[in-house]
């Protein structure tokens, strides 16, 4: 009541160029992402990608402060912050994400944030060269995260389940230790295990990329409920921009300009392009939300159950929104860009 | 009395009714009958059983280790102004250091696991015992000291007579301020460094975003915390049962 | 036995000193995998020539002002919940018991729900170092005030002391040794919940964070001098503030 | 027969120009100055004299406390080399370990002695009847008045059998009726137990009521200004003109050094009870 006799008055008062406009912009935008390592605050994904060359601003306009917050924390800090409303977007992966939908924080799935490359890797010097072999060996991860995920996945693709290894559920730091020490032979990570390679630590015996890209760890942008059900009009300028990125960062052209930016964010420039060497990030960092993504998406809400990380159901149809991604591609033309996947990521259609 | 329940009541109405009412959404603030039916849960299927078996063994494994070289060093120490001097000033430095410090090396040197549990949880006994006793023994009062030379006692009742019996409240607050620091750490290890244990069942409640588990983890950790100092306390009633009754 | 000041202080300095040159030679031998134990020039040299142990310097100052508001927050209302419960049986019965089983509650153990319900914000680090500095604080200085001899209570009332005097001439007076030991603790305390807090919290900077980053990263050296650093202020302060004690609470005589 | 057991118990001490001085803030001080008396077998002398005459540290230098001084100690003719069985000594607080009960307070004057437990607790029980305090065996400390206390701390100096019982101001800090009580029982204990008794007092009636013979001192330093026979016979009647014109013999030989008459003996006595309530209370 207030606030339309406040707008009222502004539109009286104010004058005619914002008279026409539905909805007040936001005084400011919180973002949140998975950030690492020290240098500046920026991580290593799309939304960083829109974040330094600038293409959410030049969609909201200059108005609208716009801050990123990556998170060292990664998952559970981020749900932490969503649930406070200390956000109102957020890309991170697909596990944690699926927790928080689960206890009821409502958010809305509004594009797909390409999928990171996961690596398994064992202590130099032991005898193992192939999941197969990790029977009987104790498996570091960080359990409810795509990486937990990942793991099990990899154990099933290769006739093992969970009981044929022991895992350890620690943080990135500490199983880096763990492995360091010995108390674990094995690890599941991302390419922050590179480094550990390159040290001489471990061996990589798996990567997602080229053994199996179906387990290769989702991740999502999201919005609040509350955010888009208040700023539906900037809801959509946000994903114009994150989709003007993904575009931008799909050209070949930009590989270069892309990997130095996320090199900022600590991972170092020789892990990233090792992380996207020989493939296209126009296919990597695909942002619809076709059925490829919905396939990992779902594959994910089944493990989170079987797993019991969640208490109640996830319907995936609910949380998904693609009309504003539909909006953003059709507004810049761009429907026919990135292809249609099945779930097994087979292009289907152009 | 019904006076000291009036507080925890009050505040548990007002969590009933902020709860209710949504004030804060359920998935920040629990209800209390939630919290309540997760601990039962947690008590049924065994997890909390469990989990403070494994806390429990760790902390008796622990603070046995690190009494036990608390208590010589610090007898060492009380008698010998020089050891006390070459030993000392190190001791208190590293006594500045939380486990949290230690924890990075420690992890290195020690793996994740059990080892690695009981010699945090041992560091954080010894520290304190010794410094409590190697000062309980230096405050012995010189009279009683000078008595004991009169009366020229052999050197075992010098120590069971004088020196243990004298220094005892000291080296007693030293023992409960040791196992406070120690199931501090075990929490503290448990929660940023573990698989088991009550520590880790909040992080993991943290992880799965289930603020209910993280209040029976509280909730748990408060009582033991409880039993553990009032356990210590009347121990020590009994011990110094020469003392004057304080009205 | 002449004891010589210096002497005392040489002989302190003698565990410390093999200990250096122990790591000296296990690095100057390769005994130890120089990735897990990290020579000493090289940890040295990281606060000054490492660009990512340059960091060190504002994440100790963000750190440092961290812990001086939420001990500033947190020590004051310790003090005075201390001085309500030491002063007032009534709120002693209706808080006290309260206080006593929330004091229970291991401090870390906080952690989990403040994130829940502040985030990973400034503000969760707030409080919880609020937290880590109010329970020594209030402990301290209900202790104190129940410790005021009766003996000048009983005098103090035969005097018929207006509540004022009473509170100024006698209470803080006779009070304030404790409530300085409960100060000196609640800050030490303070910064070990700030280092904490920023260790298991994440995001932002911090000497915690520099701590746990440089551990991602499997950087020791940036580790080993975060710990020193952590440490050095610890020590630091305990210095400090004994000094300062002293002056506070000049009657009391000093044990040396 | 009987005079060589006697013999056996008691001792003789002499002191022979003894001097003692500490180093305060660098300088010397000198405490004690050329301290010469005998202590004849089976004889109870009392040393008295104002505060800061140094009392207290000659009992210590007799115990073997302290062992820096020049001159010579000598026990049956022998030089004391730290604490021995043959020396018993009474502080003037008790001194009782508060965390013992009675009986085990005093059994740690056999500690050293070699004796069996059943020896240990026949030899206590006895004392404990000596000094009257049946029925208070297994109480502690705490539990006692002053002049209980005090008497088993004599208990516990006793048991050893010491041939020569130190006693530095005993009985100081009872009131005056205990303390009147504990005097018989001091002279009974002697009595019975034939030993030679060496006390330090600051009161000159408790002197002259119990002693053989008295030392007088004076202060700063501590130096030997008399030494006074009592050759009257026990029990010594208090009110008596002849108990008086002892007391006044002795008092002469205070009051003719200037610094006892001034400072000494007037201020001496609130002092000290001063420095008793604080440590009390």
């Amino acid at each position: 009541m207030i606030r339309s006799l406040l707008l009222s008055l502004l539109t009286l008062f104010g004058g005619a160029g914002i008279a026409a406009a539905a909805e007040p912009a936001p005084g400011a935008i919180h973002f949140g992402a998975v950030g690492s390592g020290y240098g500046q605050q920026v991580g290593t994904q799309l939304i960083a990608i829109a974040h330094i060359k600038g293409f959410i601003q030049a969609e909201v306009g200059d108005a609208v402060k716009l801050d990123f917050n990556y998170f060292t924390g990664t998952g559970p800090a981020i749900n932490e912050a969503i649930a406070n409303g200390q956000l109102d977007f957020a890309q991170y992966g697909s596990l944690p994400s699926i927790i928080l939908r689960a206890t009821g924080v409502g958010t809305k799935i509004i594009a797909s944030g390409g999928g990171t490359n996961i690596y398994g890797v064992v202590r130099t010097g032991l005898p193992i060269n192939s999941i197969k072999e990790l029977k009987g060996h104790s498996v570091t991860i960080q359990k409810a995260t795509i990486l937990h995920w990942s793991l099990l996945e990899t154990l099933k693709a290769n006739g093992l389940t969970e009981r044929d290894i022991t895992i350890l559920d620690l943080k990135t730091a500490d199983q880096l230790a763990a492995l360091a020490s010995g108390s674990a032979d094995a690890e599941f990570g991302t390419a922050s295990v590179l480094p550990l390679r390159d040290q001489g630590l471990v061996k990589v015996i798996y990567t997602s990329q080229r053994d199996d890209p179906r387990a290769t760890g989702p991740s999502a942008f999201f919005v609040t409920d509350a955010f888009a059900a208040k700023y539906p009009e900037t809801t959509q300028h946000v994903v114009n921009g994150f989709i003007k990125a993904a575009q931008w960062v799909a050209q070949p052209e930009n590989r270069e300009e892309a990997l130095q930016i996320w090199a900022k964010s600590g991972v170092s420039y020789a892990s990233l392009k090792e992380e996207y060497a020989n493939e296209q990030l126009h296919d990597r960092l695909d942002p619809r939300l076709d059925d490829f993504f919905r396939g990992q998406y779902a594959d994910g809400i089944d493990f989170a159950k079987q797993q019991k990380l969640t208490r109640k159901d996830v319907d995936l149809s609910q949380w998904v929104d693609p009309s504003y991604e539909a909006k953003a591609l059709a507004t810049l033309g761009l429907q026919n860009y990135w292809p249609n996947r099945d779930v097994n990521g087979a292009v289907v259609s152009n | 009395m019904l006076l000291p329940l009036i507080l925890p009541l009050s505040v548990l109405l007002l969590w009933q009714i902020a709860t209710a009412r949504e004030w804060l959404a359920p998935q920040i603030l629990p209800s209390p009958l939630t919290v309540f039916w997760t601990f039962v849960d947690l008590v049924t299927s065994g997890d909390i059983v469990e989990g403070l078996a494994i806390s429990l063994r760790r902390i008796s494994v622990g603070f046995a280790i690190g009494a036990a070289f608390g208590l010589s060093l610090g007898i060492a120490m009380g008698r010998s102004a020089k050891l006390e001097q070459y030993v000392g000033p190190s001791l208190r430095a590293i006594a500045q250091v939380p486990s949290l410090g230690w924890l990075p090396f420690l992890m290195l040197i020690f793996g994740i696991g059990e080892t690695l549990n009981y010699v945090i949880i041992a560091k954080a006994c010894f520290v304190p015992i010794t410094i409590n006793t190697a000062a309980g023994i230096r405050n012995i009062p010189v009279h009683y000291v000078e008595v004991a030379h009169v009366l020229r006692l052999r050197r075992s009742a010098m120590l069971f007579r004088l020196i243990l019996p004298g220094a005892l409240p000291t080296i007693f607050s030293g023992i409960r301020l040791a196992l406070g620091h120690a199931w501090i750490a075990m929490v503290v290890v448990e929660m940023l460094a573990d698989t088991a244990g009550v520590g880790y069942m909040m992080t993991w409640g943290r992880t799965l975003f289930q603020i209910d588990i993280v209040i029976v983890g509280m909730v748990v950790i408060g009582a033991i915390g409880f039993l553990m100092d009032g356990g210590l306390r009347w121990i020590e009633r009994r011990l110094r049962r020469w003392a004057p009754v304080h009205a | 036995m002449p004891e010589n000041k210096y002497d005392v202080f040489l002989r302190g300095l003698a565990f410390p000193a093999v200990l250096v040159l122990a790591w000296i030679l296990v690095g100057q031998f390769g005994l130890i995998d120089p990735r897990l134990l990290v020579p000493v020039q090289r940890v040295i040299a990281v606060p000054f020539f490492d660009p990512d142990g340059r960091t060190i310097w504002l994440s100790l100052v963000t750190s440092l002002v961290r812990m001086v508001a939420g001990f500033l927050i947190g020590g004051g209302l310790g003090i005075l919940i201390g001085f309500v419960i030491g002063t007032s049986s009534l709120a002693n019965r209706l808080i006290g018991p309260s206080f006593t089983a929330v004091r229970q509650i291991t401090v870390f153990a906080w952690i989990p729900l403040l994130t829940a319900w502040f985030g990973n914000s400034d503000g969760a680090k707030l409080v919880f170092i609020a937290l880590s500095a109010f329970f020594p604080a209030a402990l301290n200085t209900q202790q104190g005030l129940r410790d005021v001899p009766i003996a000048l209570i009983e005098t103090s009332h035969v005097m018929r002391l207006s509540w004022r005097t009473h509170l100024f001439r006698l209470l803080l007076p006779s009070a304030l040794p404790s409530i300085a030991i409960g100060i000196e603790i609640a800050l030490i305390s303070a910064w070990i919940g700030t280092v904490g807090a920023e260790y298991a919290m994440g995001f932002g900077r911090g000497i915690g964070i520099f701590l746990a980053e440089g551990r991602e990263q499997f950087r020791m050296d940036i580790v080993l001098i975060g710990v020193v650093t952590l440490a050095l202020v610890g020590y630091g302060m305990n210095i400090v503030l004994r000094c300062g004690l002293r002056r506070l609470v000049p009657w009391q005589r000093q044990n040396s | 027969m009987r005079a060589e057991a006697l013999l056996d118990t008691r001792s003789s001490l002499d002191i022979q120009a003894v001097s003692k001085s500490y180093r305060v803030d660098g300088k010397p001080r000198e405490i004690l100055r050329d301290i010469r008396f005998t202590v004849e077998p089976g004889e109870l002398v009392s040393v008295i004299g104002a505060s800061g005459c140094g009392k207290s540290t000659l009992l210590r230098l007799i115990i073997g406390l302290d062992t820096d001084y020049e001159g010579d100690i000598l026990l049956d003719g022998r030089s004391i080399d730290g604490p021995t069985a043959d020396r018993g000594i009474v502080f003037q607080e008790p001194r009782l370990f508060p965390w013992l009960s009675v009986e085990q307070n005093i059994a740690l004057g056999l500690d050293s002695s070699g004796a069996s437990p059943a020896e240990v607790k026949r030899i206590v029980t006895e004392h404990i009847e000596i000094v009257r305090l049946n029925g208070f065996a297994r109480a502690y400390p705490h539990q006692l008045s002053g002049g209980m206390a005090q008497r088993a701390a004599i208990a516990r100096a006793l048991v050893s059998r010491p041939k020569i019982l130190l006693l530095d101001e005993p009985l100081g800090a009872l009131d005056s009726q205990t303390r009147a009580y504990m005097q018989d029982e001091l002279l009974e204990i002697w009595r019975r137990e034939k030993i030679t008794i060496v006390m330090v007092t600051h009161d000159i009636e408790e002197a002259v009521y119990l002693s053989d013979k008295i030392v007088v001192m004076e202060p700063e330093p501590g130096r030997v200004c008399g030494i006074v026979s009592i050759d009257a016979p026990h029990p010594r009647r208090r009110g008596t003109s002849k108990f008086s014109a002892l007391k006044d013999r002795v008092l002469s030989v205070l009051v003719r050094t200037q610094s006892a008459a001034s400072a000494g003996l007037v201020r001496s006595h609130p002092a000290a009870q001063g420095g008793i309530a604080r440590r009390y209370g």
